[in-house]
């Protein structure tokens, strides 16, 4: 929609790669990758789950060197030996994961290495003032006091993205900066980036989320296998279209119909659950085979609700499953009874990242593997037959998790969750970060595990998801239960209704 | 003729007696080795009974040592491994600690701890009036620490003098100088402190200095430092005496084994070298300016 | 265990902050026993007994607080200071024949300190960020190096100051200002100027950065190994500060000086609330460490216990007691 | 520092792997060294000496090397080996009269130090996951109970066992199996069965994941308290079994029984190549580690050197110089 800038037309490129090869150790991950950013211009860069976008974006901002081929700047070839370097070039990346030291608040974050001084001594009242201003141009409501440690995930990528914009840049780089957002806090991003466009400033993100990349991109590079394959104007390319160069095939209907019906028994009866602080009298059946999905906005208390069902947080209420009442104190009963969760904090709480893909694996369910001893080749079959189920990208079998692409990360999680066998699986945020085939790959087998009987649960904050793959959904507002859509009903509009209080199923929620 | 290997084993200079020792053994090493050519010495220093039992086994394993000097960190745990290296035939003698089982050793230089706790006791008995009130210093809590003050206080039996307390000062000046400030903050009146070691009197003295109280008639320490014997000789009141527990008695035994393993000389039996009283009188024959301790 | 205590982080805290206040309220409940066991607990001369021997830990403390908040440890410094102490007292008694007695001498020394401490430091630093060996292995290696130096310039015994230089220099401990004597008041002085360092300027804030996470200092653009070699800089420089106070004191040094203070030094920033994995650290916690572990060795002298021999192990019952009192206050560690 | 190496972890090397191999490489080294410098080195006493005596600190620092992994620390094992070898020889002592001299009393010591152990270690695991106290805190307070306790249990001076028991119990540290001596057979068996603990078990691989990050391990549904209680109980058992070899050895306990153990086993593991923050351990890296320590002291005796001051310094310097040959090996720390 939008069109190319005109200080674009004027001058060259800012920044360019021009065949840039890079290997890790035997891997080669990048061939002759070629790229050019010009100043006021949105380039979006999209590929399938390990395609090579984080790696061709460090290389552009310092992080990694290329192992050949050249980084331009302004037209020059330009080495740049860090980052640190390349940042007071004017060229900022804010990272897929995350890279806030988590025990200083959100202020000291935000100024971390640029810190504002009077004197000998930092300003502090200045940095926040900036800090307020900047974070309200985000419609960022965390206190800047807090530590990033405790804070939400979204709030940790609107610090990332404040960061970034305090670093006045002229070359702004973003890996995956909507994946942890809702549309709702897209739009705050979207308008930041017109903004800067408007300055001049040369944008490249990454999204898998391709109707936002139709809408803000001006220009377009689709990579596949370490290689671009594909490169022009975004407004020659249908979405359609995209997911194809992608992915190199034809996609189908990206949900699948549903095939089995849903059973009639109770799997699991939850009464009045209540996460102090959180959440408050949370009530649902989930019945056999059924998919739930749950939305809301962010902060709505969905995770929390669920993180105390399955006995991580301190909860009260009635649990009953199978018809069954049952005490939940811990994930280990949880599981036990068969209900597993799976965390939207993939690196945080999900993976550990300097362990291998095996140990990750199976670390949920490694009594199963224990004969006494771990039998290392029994690990090594149910690894190998996780990388073809989910289609995990790993150029090595024995490398480390955290050495995986972010998407390929949460296909990893997903497969550890899944040997767990579980009866009844929560899945929070099962496609964040999974590029578009994949997506389609999962959202099957979430068809399939149903087909099997197992019940499930989706939190999602993508409209789309909850409403293409799930029976009913349920919508949180302020740790309620605010109201339940299904069949017909199930509409974005009514979930949002829902969620932000415009229709009132349910008596206000007090937070 | 093939050298003959004597090995010293002794505790590490972790306070100022050790240290003395040390430097005592260290200086005798060296002096025997020019007059000792057929002579060769191993000297090493423990920090705790395991090690110095390593130390013993090492030196049996790979020096073949003729004969072992060796003043135990502790008399019960050295006393096995002393014993088999006794009984493969290698000259012991054994300084200042004797073991546990008697016989062992071809010769013993024996300190004597309970007498150098009586000859304390004692002093302070014939300088005190009845009623008058002292506090102690101990050591580190060992055997040794524990004879001595059984001596002392067996001395001071009867005597009417009064112990308000007794803590450890571990033979350390920075310890005692805490310990003697509290003393003195819970003591409104003190008549003389028994430190029981010079390095625990320096710290002692410092306390009482720094306080400005004039209620302490004396402070009696030991081990004759060389800069409290100078002190008593030139007549201080506060350090009238000394009791000596001489850390040159390693230097004494080295020499003897060298002797031993040299001539026919008799040196086996036990060679008691007792506590003596320290006065400005005879502070002069105890006064060695050159030594560090 | 339920599953409250395991769960992720409240929300942060605002206004009164009980936590932060956990090692004070400690403080306080020694106070008040060590009056009630002993009137004179709370006399001035006790008073500044306590305050000026804590002097030299606290010191130390301070430099420990930097280093630990920015992820390291430092097992040396007991030995560094005895290290110090000994080669001050050489070049003093040393000069004393071309320079005489007098207030320059005891400078030099005190520059020679400053300087032996600045180099310990920076070896220190040196081996662990340039050579990436972990901080707990070099300076456990430095510790026996600087004991066994200090043994062997002492000749295993002890290294005094000349009688008269002793004199001119017991002053910098004894002697004060308007009663406060000078340990006290250069505590104080270091501790203040820590807390603002920490507080209030980058150096602070980048020692809890990188300790928090040094990649991500790393790529905001902090010189990480810089900082970390001057946090134990810092601590060499205060070693030398706190050797410079101790020296006056008994005029000696000697393979015992300065035994186990590392382990003091790090007890008191941890119950400070400086966090032993890095990444938080304040002073003020720190002074309040210190006045801890030295309040409870005076309220045991103070006091009859049963026997002297427990003294340890009711110090050490009193260390965990004031950390769960500290911790206790919040549902959450 | 060029941008490369700031990148994420390295992949998981494969083959033969330089710096896996490096504390062998050190080993090695200093083997040859000895045996340069001495031809009773490589004898048949003497390395069974070595071996023996390293079995105590390598038992406990097999024990300490899961802790560490899990991303824990225990600075009490020294005073608790003290206090439990006290234990030990009392009961044993006591029993005397109604048992009468022979096998079953000593089987019942042995189970009373075990006990004692696993007590013990159940303490501090309590204190540091219950309670949640640093572990730093909790040991260094247990460090100084136990260390008291014992000089308590000892009146201050030595624990001694009975003449008659001693000789029954003599054998178990000096006579062995096939010329092998007993502690060298325990710390071989201790150190595999660690070693396949560590590699084929789910408690080795939640050991290190709990060290890596415990909240993925929470979230992963690992009861991470009680895998970290059992860390101490571990160890606290192995602390026990140390003391069952030690004991025999010199037949007394006091005081200076087991002083620095703690440091000792702590840089074993380390130098072995396990993390001090935990997330990755190695069995057979600490029981080299163990080994060099042993030989370093070992070596010193075996020749003469200026001073024996300076024995100190060289170990500090050697076990600096192991590391950096450790580390030297691969381009990243
Ligand atoms: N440090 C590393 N060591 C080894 N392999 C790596 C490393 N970093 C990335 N890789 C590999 O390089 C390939 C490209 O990864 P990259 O992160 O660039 O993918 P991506 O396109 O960003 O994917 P995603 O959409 O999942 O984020 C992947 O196969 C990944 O496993
Ligand atoms: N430690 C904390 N301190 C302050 N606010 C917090 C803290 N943790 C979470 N929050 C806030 O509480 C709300 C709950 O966040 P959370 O993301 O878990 O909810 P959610 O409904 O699961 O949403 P989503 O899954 O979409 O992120 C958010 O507004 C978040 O900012
Ligand atoms: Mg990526
Ligand atoms: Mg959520």
């Amino acid at each position: 929609m939008s069109n190319i800038g005109k200080g674009a037309e004027k001058s060259g490129p800012v920044l360019s790669l021009d065949a840039i090869d890079r290997s890790f150790g035997p891997v080669q991950v990048l061939f002759g990758v070629s790229l050019d950013m010009r100043p006021g211009e949105v380039h979006a860069l999209i590929g399938e789950n390990g395609a090579g976008k984080s790696t061709t974006m460090k290389i552009m901002s310092g992080y990694l060197s290329p192992t050949s081929g050249t980084v331009s700047l302004a037209g020059t070839p330009h080495r740049f030996r860090n980052s640190q370097q390349a940042e007071a070039e004017g060229v900022v990346l804010i990272h897929q994961e995350f890279n806030l030291a988590e025990q200083l608040t959100v202020e000291e974050n935000i100024f971390l290495g640029h810190e504002l001084r009077k004197g000998m001594f930092l300003d502090k009242a200045r940095m926040r003032s900036e800090t307020v201003s900047l974070l309200e141009r985000l419609h960022c409501r965390v206190d800047p006091r807090a530590r990033v440690r405790d804070i939400s995930t979204p709030d940790k990528q609107m610090v990332e993205i404040a960061k970034a914009l305090l670093r006045n840049a002229r070359v702004l780089i973003m890996d995956e900066p909507t994946a942890v957002l809702t549309s709702r806090e897209s739009e705050v991003l979207f308008e930041q980036i017109e903004r800067l466009k408007a300055d001049g400033v040369a944008i490249l993100f990454t999204s898998h989320k391709l109707d936002e990349v139709k809408r803000i991109s001006d220009r377009l590079t689709i990579m596949r296998d370490g290689r671009v394959v594909h490169s022009g104007p975004t407004s020659e390319m249908s979405e359609d279209q995209m997911a194809e160069g992608m992915v190199g095939r034809e996609l189908s209907d990206l949900f699948p119909e549903r095939a089995t019906s849903i059973g009639d028994d109770v799997a699991l009866s939850v009464k009045d659950l209540t996460v102090p602080g959180y959440a408050k009298g949370v009530s649902f059946d989930l019945r056999k085979s059924e998919i739930l999905g749950i939305a809301g906005l962010i902060g709505s208390g969905r995770t929390e609700a669920m993180e105390g069902l399955v006995g991580l947080r301190t909860h009260s209420g009635a649990v009953e499953i199978d018809g069954k009442s049952v005490r939940i104190s811990s994930p280990r009963d949880a599981q036990r009874l068969g209900l597993v969760y799976l965390t939207e904090d993939r690196k945080g709480r999900g993976l550990v990242l300097n362990m291998g893909l095996k140990e990750n694996l199976t670390l949920q369910s490694l009594p199963r593997f224990a004969k006494p001893f771990l039998n290392d080749a029994e690990e090594v079959e149910a690894l190998d037959k996780a990388i073809s189920d989910f289609d995990i990208r790993a150029p090595q079998k024995r490398m480390n998790a955290g050495n995986l692409s972010g998407g390929n990360q949460q296909k990893l999680l997903i497969a550890k969750i899944m040997l767990a066998d579980p009866r009844i699986v929560i899945i929070d945020e099962p496609t964040r970060g999974i590029d578009i085939g994949t997506k389609q790959q999962i959202y099957d087998f979430i068809h399939d595990l149903a087909a099997k009987g197992v019940s499930i649960i989706v939190i999602s904050s993508e409209m789309t998801e909850v409403i293409g793959l799930s029976d009913r959904v349920l919508v949180m507002r302020q740790g309620r239960i605010a109201g339940e859509v299904s069949g017909a009903d199930k509409s974005e509009d009514a979930i949002v209704r829902l969620a932000m209080g415009l229709e009132h199923k349910i008596e206000e929620a007090s937070p | 003729q093939d050298t003959t290997v004597i090995g010293v084993s002794i505790p590490a200079a972790t306070h100022g007696w050790a240290g003395g020792m040390n430097y005592h053994a260290q200086e005798a090493v060296d002096r025997l080795e020019e007059v000792y050519p057929e002579l060769d010495f191993v000297l090493a220093t423990a920090g705790d009974p395991a090690e110095q039992v390593s130390d013993i086994e090492d030196m049996v394993a790979t020096r073949n040592i003729s004969a072992l000097v060796v003043l135990p960190f502790e008399s019960e745990p050295l006393t096995g491994p002393v014993k088999s290296v006794a009984d493969s035939g290698v000259w012991v003698t054994v300084v200042d600690r004797g073991l546990s089982e008697e016989g062992i050793e071809d010769l013993y230089v024996a300190g004597d701890n309970s007498g150098f706790g009586q000859v304390s006791g004692e002093y302070m008995a014939a300088n005190l009036e009845e009623g008058a009130k002292i506090v102690g210093l101990r050591g580190i809590p060992t055997t040794i620490d524990n004879m001595r003050v059984e001596g002392f206080e067996a001395a001071i039996e009867g005597s009417g003098i009064e112990v308000l307390e007794m803590e450890h000062g571990n033979w350390n000046r920075d310890d005692s100088f805490t310990v003697m400030q509290d003393f003195l903050s819970k003591y409104p009146e003190i008549d003389a402190v028994w430190a029981s070691d010079d390095d625990m009197a320096v710290g002692v003295l410092a306390a009482i200095d720094a306080a400005g109280r004039d209620d302490i008639q004396f402070v009696l320490g030991g081990a004759g430092m060389k800069e409290m014997i100078q002190r008593t000789m030139e007549g201080d009141e506060m350090i009238p005496a000394n009791v000596t527990y001489p850390p040159a008695m390693i230097a004494t035994a080295i020499e003897m084994t060298a002797v031993g393993m040299t001539s026919s000389a008799p040196v086996s039996g036990t060679f008691t070298i007792g506590s003596v009283l320290i006065t400005p009188d005879n502070a002069e024959d105890y006064y060695f300016p050159d030594s560090p301790f | 265990m339920s599953a409250s205590d395991t769960a992720t982080p409240a929300p942060a805290r605002r206004g009164l902050d009980l936590h932060a206040l956990g090692p004070l309220i400690a403080l306080l409940v020694l106070v008040v026993v060590g009056a009630l066991m002993n009137s004179n607990f709370l006399s001035y001369a006790n008073i500044t007994n306590v305050l000026a021997r804590s002097a030299f830990i606290g010191i130390i403390a301070v430099g420990m607080t930097f280093v630990i908040t920015a992820g390291g440890l430092d097992l040396s410094v007991g030995s560094m200071a005895a290290f110090i102490a000994g080669l001050m007292i050489l070049v003093m008694n040393w000069l004393l024949p071309s320079m005489g007695q007098g207030v320059p001498i005891i400078l030099v020394g005190m520059v020679a300190a400053l300087i032996a401490g600045l180099g310990a430091g920076f070896l220190n630093g040196f081996l662990i960020t340039n050579m990436r060996i972990e901080a707990f292995i070099v300076t456990l290696g430095t510790m026996g190096i600087y004991r066994s130096l200090v043994t062997w310039l002492a000749d295993g015994g002890t290294l005094s100051l000349d009688f008269g230089l002793r004199q001119t220099y017991r002053p910098v401990y004894y002697d004060g200002l308007l009663g406060i004597s000078w340990p006290i008041i250069v505590f104080a002085i270091v501790a203040i100027i820590g807390e603002v360092i920490m507080r209030k300027t980058t150096f602070g804030r980048y020692c809890a950065a990188l300790g928090s996470n040094d990649q991500v200092a790393r790529y905001s653009s902090i010189d990480v190994n810089r900082v970390r070699i001057m946090t134990y800089i810092l601590l060499g420089l205060l070693v030398g500060v706190a050797t410079i106070m101790y020296v006056p004191r008994l005029g000696s040094a000697s393979a015992s000086t300065g035994v186990l203070w590392e382990l003091e030094a790090i007890a008191a920033v941890i119950i400070g609330g400086t966090m032993l994995k890095g990444g938080f650290g304040r002073v003020w916690g720190t002074v309040v460490g210190v006045l801890i572990l030295s309040l409870i060795g005076n309220i045991l002298n103070l006091t009859d216990f049963v026997s002297p021999y427990l003294n340890g192990a009711i110090q050490g019952i009193i260390i965990i007691l004031a950390v769960i009192l500290q911790r206790g206050k919040t549902a959450e560690g």
